[in-house]
C-alpha cells in the first residue's frame, strides 16, 4: 500500500509542476498572451516582492492593504458570529423565538450580502463602518442557519435522558443541546468566514480607499495584471490560513471525534 | 452427530483448508485458521459461530469478493476467484439500492446480464410474488420495514438465478418477532424453490429451525469444531420438546452456553 | 425504593388511541417485565409514565405522590444508544449525578463504584466513539444506577446485541438488581428474556393497548432456560401474545 | 428521529406568526419613517412598493424592471450552466479515479481559496467589460462548490452497494453508471444549490462593478443618484428572484431524488 501512496503524491507534484510550466511557457516563452494582461509566474513573483515595499500604484504596500482588510473583516466577522450563533441556538431551542424571529430572518436571508453594499455606502459612506456592516450581514446568516440546524438535530433520546434526570429546559440546552450542535456550529463558522472574506473583497472593490479589494481594483484601472494576481493570491492564502486556524480551534473544542 | 471429517469430492461447494489473515502495519491478525467443509446440492447448511469470528469474511471468500490467504474454494467444480452471478448473496444490512424501486432492485441482476426486457419482467414478477411483496413493486426501500427489505434482498438474490445462495446473518438487525416471521418465510421460499444455501448466524434457535446440517465454528482464529445433522421434519415447531432438546445439546457445544 | 401505582392511564396521538385505561401496581423492589407485540405502544407507555409525553387522563403515583422528575429519582435506559458522544465514559456516568446535584465526594465515590459494577473502569477516559455496542449499553446502565434511582425504566436495552452478550448483560442486571433492590420496569419483545429475568410479567395487547394479563413469575433464581417449568412458563406467555 | 415531546406546531400556527411579524415589520418601518427623522434617509414601505409596481411599466434607465431581472438571469444561466458542465464531470472524475484525483485535486486546491469575486478585475482585463467577463465570474464563483460536492458524492459511494452490484454480475462500467452516479445525485444537488446562490451573488457584484442593465446595475445607479427607493426595490426583487431560483431547484431535486425522502 505504501508504494501506491508514493505514486499518487508524485503525480500530484508533477501536475502542479506541469501547471506552472505551461503557464510559464504560454506567457514568457511563446508570448501567446501579452504579459500586461497575462503575466508569467516569474513576473508575478517579482511583483509580489516589489509590492512588499513599493506603494504605487494603489497608495499602499501589500502589508498595509492586508492589515486594513483583516481589520475590517475580523471586526465584521466576529460581530456577525457573536450575534448569529446565540440567536440561531435560541431560535432552534425555544419555539416562541423561532416563530417570531424566523419569518423576519427568512425575509432578509435571500438578499445576497453583496446586495447590501449600495445601501450601506449611501448610509454609512465608504469608510470602515459601511464595509464592516456588509461583512456583518454576510457572516450572520450562515451562523444562524447552522446553529439553528445543529440544535434542531439534537438527538431527542439525549434530551429525554437529561429530562428524566430532572434537568429543566435551560439546563438541558446547555448540557445536551449546545454540545451536540457544536460540530454544525463550527461548520457554520467556516461558511461565515468564506462569505465574509468574499463580501470584503466586493465592498473594497466598490468603494474603498485601502484594502486588498481596493488594490486589485486600482491595478485593474492601470492595467497592472501582475499586481492583480498578487492581490488575488494573497486573498486566497490569507483566507485559507484563517480557515486552517478555525479547524485547529474546532479540533480542540469539539471532543469525541465528531468534527464535521 | 459427530464431525464427519472426510469431505465428498463432488459436492456443490467445497472448502479445502481455507485460511485468511489480515496484515495491518507489521502484525498480522489471523481470522480463519483452517475451514474444511462441503455442501451438497440443494442442501441447507447453517454456519453457526459466536459474535465476531470471521463469519462475514468466510462469506466474502465464498462469494469471491475476497481472496483466501490459503486453501481453495470450488463451487460447482469451478475454482472461486471473482464474484459471479452464479452465487447470490443476502446481506445483513440488505444492501438494497435506495434509488431503485423494489422492482428495480429485484430485476437488477438480469438487467446487468442483458436479459431481454419481457423475460426480465416476468422473472421479477415471479420472485416478488414468491417473497410475498406483490403490490409493493413501485415503492422505494426507504419506505419499507426491516422485514420487507430483507424479503427484497432475498428476491433480488433469487432473481439472478444463482445455483448457490449465501446469507450473511440476514436477520441480525430485526426485532425478535419479525425474526420468527422471516425464518418461516425463508423456510417457505426455500422449500418452494430449492437452492444450495449457506446461512450464517449466531442464533442457535434460528440454526436448528432452518438447517439440514449445522457447521459449528470455533472462536477466532476460526476452525470447524463439529457438525450436526438435523433430521427433524420440516416445517419445524420451535416449541416442540425434540426441538428444544436439540437446541440445548448444540448450545452446550457452543462456547456461550448459559 | 418506591412503589409505583398507575390508575386508568389513557393516551392518544390525535385520533389514534394508543394506551387505553391501563391500571396496575408495582411493589417496592419488584422486577416487572412488560411484553407485547411490536408497535403496541410499549415505548409510549414508558414515556407517559415519566411525563415525557403528556397524558390524556389517568394518574401515575410514586410512593403515593404524583410523578415529579425533580422529586423522584428515575432513570431511563432506552433501546437506542443514549451515551453522549462528546463526553468520556466517566463524564457520561457523572451526567445524571451532576444534574441531581450530588456532592463532589459522593460523585467521585459513586462513579468508581458503578464503573466497577459494570466492569468498565479501564475505559473511564475513552470516548463513546471508540467503544463497542455492548460497552455503550453498559455505560448507560452504569449512568442509570449511579443516581441510585427509586425506579429504573428499561426499553428493550438488549434488543440489538449479540446472543452471547445478551446472556451476560441479563445475568449482570439480575445481580445488580439483587444488590441494589431498585424497582425495575423492563420492556422486551423477547419472551425468553422476560421469563428469564422477571419476578412479575405483564402482557399488553395490540393497539389500543390494554393490560391483557399480569401474573407472578414464581421460578427460583438463577433460572435454567431448558428446565421443564421454564419452557412451560414461556409457552404460556407466547400463547397470550399470539402475534403471529 | 423520534417525534418531538411536545406536539409539532401545526402549519397554521407558523403561517399566522409569519404574517404577524411581516405586518409588524412593515408597521415599524412605516411609523419610524413617518414620525422620526429617518425619512431623510429612508422611504416609506408604500413608496417602495409603489415604485416596484410602477417599474413593471415605467422604465428604470432604459428598460422596465422585468427586463433587468431577465438580463441578470440570462447571465446567471450561461455562467451557471458552464460551471455545471465543467464542474460536475471534474468532480466525478476526481471522486472515481485515484489518478484523476492526484492530477486535478492539487490544482483545484490551489485555486479554491480565491473568492469568486476576486476574479472580477482579471476577468475585466481578460474579457473586457462585456457579457463574457460576467459569464466567467459567475462560472468561477459557482464551480468550486459544484466540484467539491460532486467529488464527495462520487467518492463516498457505499462499498457494500458496489459489492452487492458486483455479486449480481455488474461489470465496472455498469457499476459507474448504475451505482456511482445515482448514489451521488443528492450530493451533487447540494452542490448545485450552493452554486446557484453563489452565481446569483456573483452576477449582482459583476453588474455593480460595470454594467448597463441588470439587477446589480439598478441598485448601483440608485446609490450613485442617492435614490434609496430604487435601491430598496432593487434589493427586494433580488431577494425574491434568489428565493425563486432556490425553490425551483429544490422542486427539481424532489422530483429526481424521490427515493431519498423519508416520510410515509
Amino acid at each position: 500500500m505504501k508504494e501506491k501512496k508514493l505514486k499518487y503524491t508524485l503525480i500530484s507534484v508533477a501536475s502542479i509542476a506541469a501547471f506552472l510550466s505551461v503557464w510559464y511557457l504560454v506567457t514568457d516563452v511563446f508570448h501567446i498572451f501579452p504579459s500586461s494582461t497575462f503575466p508569467s509566474p516569474v513576473k508575478v513573483a517579482q511583483a509580489f516582492i516589489r509590492k512588499l515595499t513599493v506603494k504605487t500604484p494603489d497608495g499602499g504596500t501589500l502589508a498595509t492593504h492586508l492589515a486594513a482588510s483583516l481589520k475590517v473583516a475580523l471586526y465584521g466577522y466576529l460581530l456577525g458570529i457573536g450575534i448569529g450563533v446565540p440567536l440561531g441556538i435560541l431560535m432552534g431551542w425555544f419555539r416562541k423565538v423561532d416563530l417570531i424571529v424566523k419569518p423576519i430572518f427568512d425575509l432578509v436571508r435571500p438578499i445576497p450580502p453583496v446586495g447590501w453594499i449600495p445601501l450601506m455606502i449611501l448610509w454609512l459612506g465608504i469608510g470602515m463602518r459601511a464595509k464592516a456592516t456588509v461583512i456583518f450581514v454576510s457572516a450572520v446568516t450562515p451562523s444562524i442557519i447552522n446553529a439553528y440546524t445543529g440544535i434542531k438535530q439534537t438527538n431527542s433520546v439525549h434530551i429525554w435522558v437529561a429530562r428524566t434526570f430532572g434537568a429543566k429546559s435551560l439546563e438541558t440546552l446547555i448540557k445536551v443541546g449546545i454540545p451536540s450542535a457544536l460540530p454544525m456550529i463550527f461548520a457554520g463558522l467556516k461558511v461565515s468566514l468564506g462569505a465574509s472574506w468574499m463580501a470584503l473583497v466586493a465592498a473594497e472593490m466598490l468603494a474603498s480607499t485601502e484594502g486588498l479589494g481596493y488594490m486589485i481594483q486600482m491595478n485593474r484601472m492601470v492595467g497592472k495584471a501582475d499586481n492583480i494576481m498578487v492581490g488575488m493570491i494573497t486573498i486566497g492564502l490569507v483566507g485559507a490560513m484563517l480557515t486552517w486556524i478555525l479547524e485547529k480551534l474546532e479540533n480542540k473544542l469539539v471532543k469525541g471525534g465528531r468534527t464535521k | 452427530m459427530e464431525h464427519s471429517g472426510k469431505i465428498k469430492k463432488d459436492a456443490m461447494i467445497l472448502c479445502d483448508h481455507v485460511s485468511k489473515s489480515f496484515v495491518n502495519g507489521n502484525e498480522t491478525a489471523e481470522v480463519l485458521k483452517d475451514i474444511t467443509l462441503s455442501v451438497e446440492e440443494n442442501e441447507f447448511v447453517v454456519i453457526l459461530g459466536p459474535g465476531q469470528c470471521g463469519k462475514t469474511t468466510l462469506v466474502n471468500i465464498l462469494a469471491g469478493l475476497e481472496r483466501a490467504s490459503g486453501g481453495e474454494v470450488t463451487v460447482n467444480g469451478k475454482k472461486v476467484t471473482d464474484p459471479e452471478p452464479e452465487r447470490g448473496v443476502v446481506y445483513q444490512k440488505t444492501a438494497l439500492f435506495p434509488w431503485l424501486t423494489v422492482e428495480g432492485n429485484v430485476g437488477f441482476g438480469p438487467k446487468m446480464a442483458g436479459v431481454p426486457k419481457k423475460e426480465r419482467k416476468e422473472r421479477t414478477k415471479h420472485y416478488i410474488e414468491l417473497v410475498g411483496l406483490s403490490g409493493f413493486e413501485k415503492s422505494y426501500p426507504i419506505k419499507l420495514s426491516g422485514g420487507m427489505r430483507q424479503r427484497v434482498g432475498i428476491a433480488r438474490a433469487y432473481c439472478n438465478n444463482p445455483s448457490v445462495l449465501l446469507m450473511d446473518e440476514p436477520f441480525g438487525h430485526l426485532d425478535a418477532q419479525t425474526r420468527y416471521l422471516m425464518q418461516e418465510e425463508v423456510e417457505r421460499i426455500w422449500s418452494q424453490d430449492k437452492r444450495t444455501v449457506i446461512f450464517v448466524t449466531n442464533n442457535i434457535e434460528e440454526a436448528v429451525y432452518l438447517a439440514d446440517r449445522i457447521v459449528l465454528l470455533s472462536n477466532c482464529p476460526t476452525t470447524v469444531r463439529n457438525e450436526f445433522k438435523i433430521d427433524l421434519q420440516r416445517p419445524r415447531d420451535n416449541m416442540s420438546s425434540e426441538f428444544l432438546r436439540l437446541r440445548e445439546e448444540i448450545g452446550r457445544h457452543v462456547e456461550m452456553t448459559r | 425504593m418506591s412503589k409505583v401505582e398507575v390508575n386508568h392511564l389513557t393516551k392518544s396521538f390525535g385520533k389514534l388511541k394508543v394506551l387505553d385505561d391501563i391500571s396496575f401496581q408495582v411493589e417496592d423492589g419488584d422486577f416487572l417485565c412488560i411484553v407485547g407485540p411490536t408497535g403496541c405502544g410499549k415505548t409510549t407507555f414508558l414515556n407517559s409514565l415519566v411525563k415525557l409525553y403528556d397524558v390524556d387522563c389517568g394518574e401515575i403515583l410514586i410512593n403515593g405522590e404524583a410523578v415529579d422528575l425533580n422529586k423522584h429519582s428515575i432513570a431511563y435506559i432506552m433501546q437506542e444508544y443514549s451515551t453522549m458522544s462528546w463526553l468520556t465514559v466517566r463524564e457520561n456516568v457523572q451526567f445524571g449525578m451532576k444534574i441531581r446535584k450530588f456532592s463532589k465526594k459522593k460523585i467521585k465515590e459513586k462513579t468508581q463504584e458503578v464503573l466497577r459494577m459494570v466492569g468498565m473502569e479501564k475505559f473511564a477516559d475513552y470516548y463513546p466513539g471508540q467503544l463497542s455496542a455492548s460497552m455503550l449499553q453498559r455505560v448507560s446502565i452504569a449512568r442509570a444506577f449511579a443516581v441510585e434511582p427509586d425506579l429504573l425504566l428499561m426499553d428493550e436495552p438488549y434488543g440489538q446485541l449479540d446472543l452471547e452478550l445478551r446472556f451476560k448483560l441479563e445475568d449482570e442486571l439480575i445481580r445488580i438488581w439483587q444488590e441494589t433492590k431498585t424497582t425495575i420496569i423492563f420492556i422486551t419483545h423477547n419472551i425468553e428474556e422476560a421469563v428469564y429475568m422477571s419476578r412479575r410479567i405483564m402482557v399488553l395487547t395490540n393497539k389500543p393497548t390494554k393490560v391483557k394479563e399480569d401474573f407472578e413469575n414464581p421460578l427460583p433464581l438463577p433460572r435454567n432456560v431448558t428446565e421443564e417449568s421454564f419452557v412451560e412458563m414461556r409457552n404460556r406467555v407466547t400463547n397470550l401474545i399470539k402475534w403471529w | 428521529m423520534r417525534k418531538k415531546i411536545r406536539f409539532q406546531n401545526t402549519k397554521a400556527e407558523t403561517a399566522v406568526y409569519f404574517c404577524a411579524s411581516l405586518t409588524g415589520l412593515l408597521l415599524i418601518w412605516y411609523l419610524a419613517v413617518r414620525y422620526t427623522n429617518l425619512n431623510k434617509v429612508m422611504p416609506s414601505p408604500f413608496e417602495v412598493f409603489a415604485f416596484v409596481g410602477s417599474s413593471f411599466v415605467k422604465n428604470i434607465g432604459s428598460r422596465i424592471l422585468p427586463f433587468h431581472i431577465l438580463a441578470s438571469l440570462k447571465r446567471v444561466f450561461v455562467g451557471y450552466f458552464l460551471a455545471c458542465i465543467i464542474g460536475i464531470p471534474l468532480g466525478i472524475i476526481m471522486g472515481c479515479s485515484r489518478t484523476g484525483k492526484a492530477v486535478i485535486k492539487p490544482i483545484f486546491e490551489l485555486l479554491r481559496p480565491i473568492p469568486g469575486l476576486a476574479w472580477i478585475p482579471l476577468a475585466i482585463l481578460w474579457f473586457g467589460i462585456g457579457e463574457s467577463s460576467k459569464y466567467f465570474i459567475i462560472c468561477v464563483s459557482a464551480i468550486v462548490s459544484i466540484i467539491l460536492n460532486s467529488y464527495s458524492g462520487a467518492s463516498q459511494v457505499d462499498p457494500i452497494l458496489t459489492g452487492a452490484a458486483k455479486m449480481l454480475g455488474a461489470r465496472p462500467i455498469q457499476i459507474f453508471f448504475y451505482i456511482t452516479l445515482p448514489s451521488s445525485v443528492p450530493q451533487i444537488f447540494a452542490g448545485l444549490q450552493v452554486g446557484l446562490s453563489s452565481s446569483w451573488m456573483a452576477v449582482i457584484a459583476a453588474e455593480m462593478i460595470r454594467a448597463s442593465e441588470g439587477a446589480g446595475w439598478i441598485i448601483t445607479t440608485g446609490m450613485e443618484s442617492g435614490n434609496t427607493v430604487q435601491i430598496l426595490s432593487g434589493m427586494i426583487s433580488i431577494g425574491l428572484v434568489g428565493l425563486l431560483l432556490a425553490s425551483l431547484l429544490r422542486l427539481m431535486e424532489r422530483g429526481l431524488c424521490a427515493w431519498n425522502i423519508q416520510g410515509k
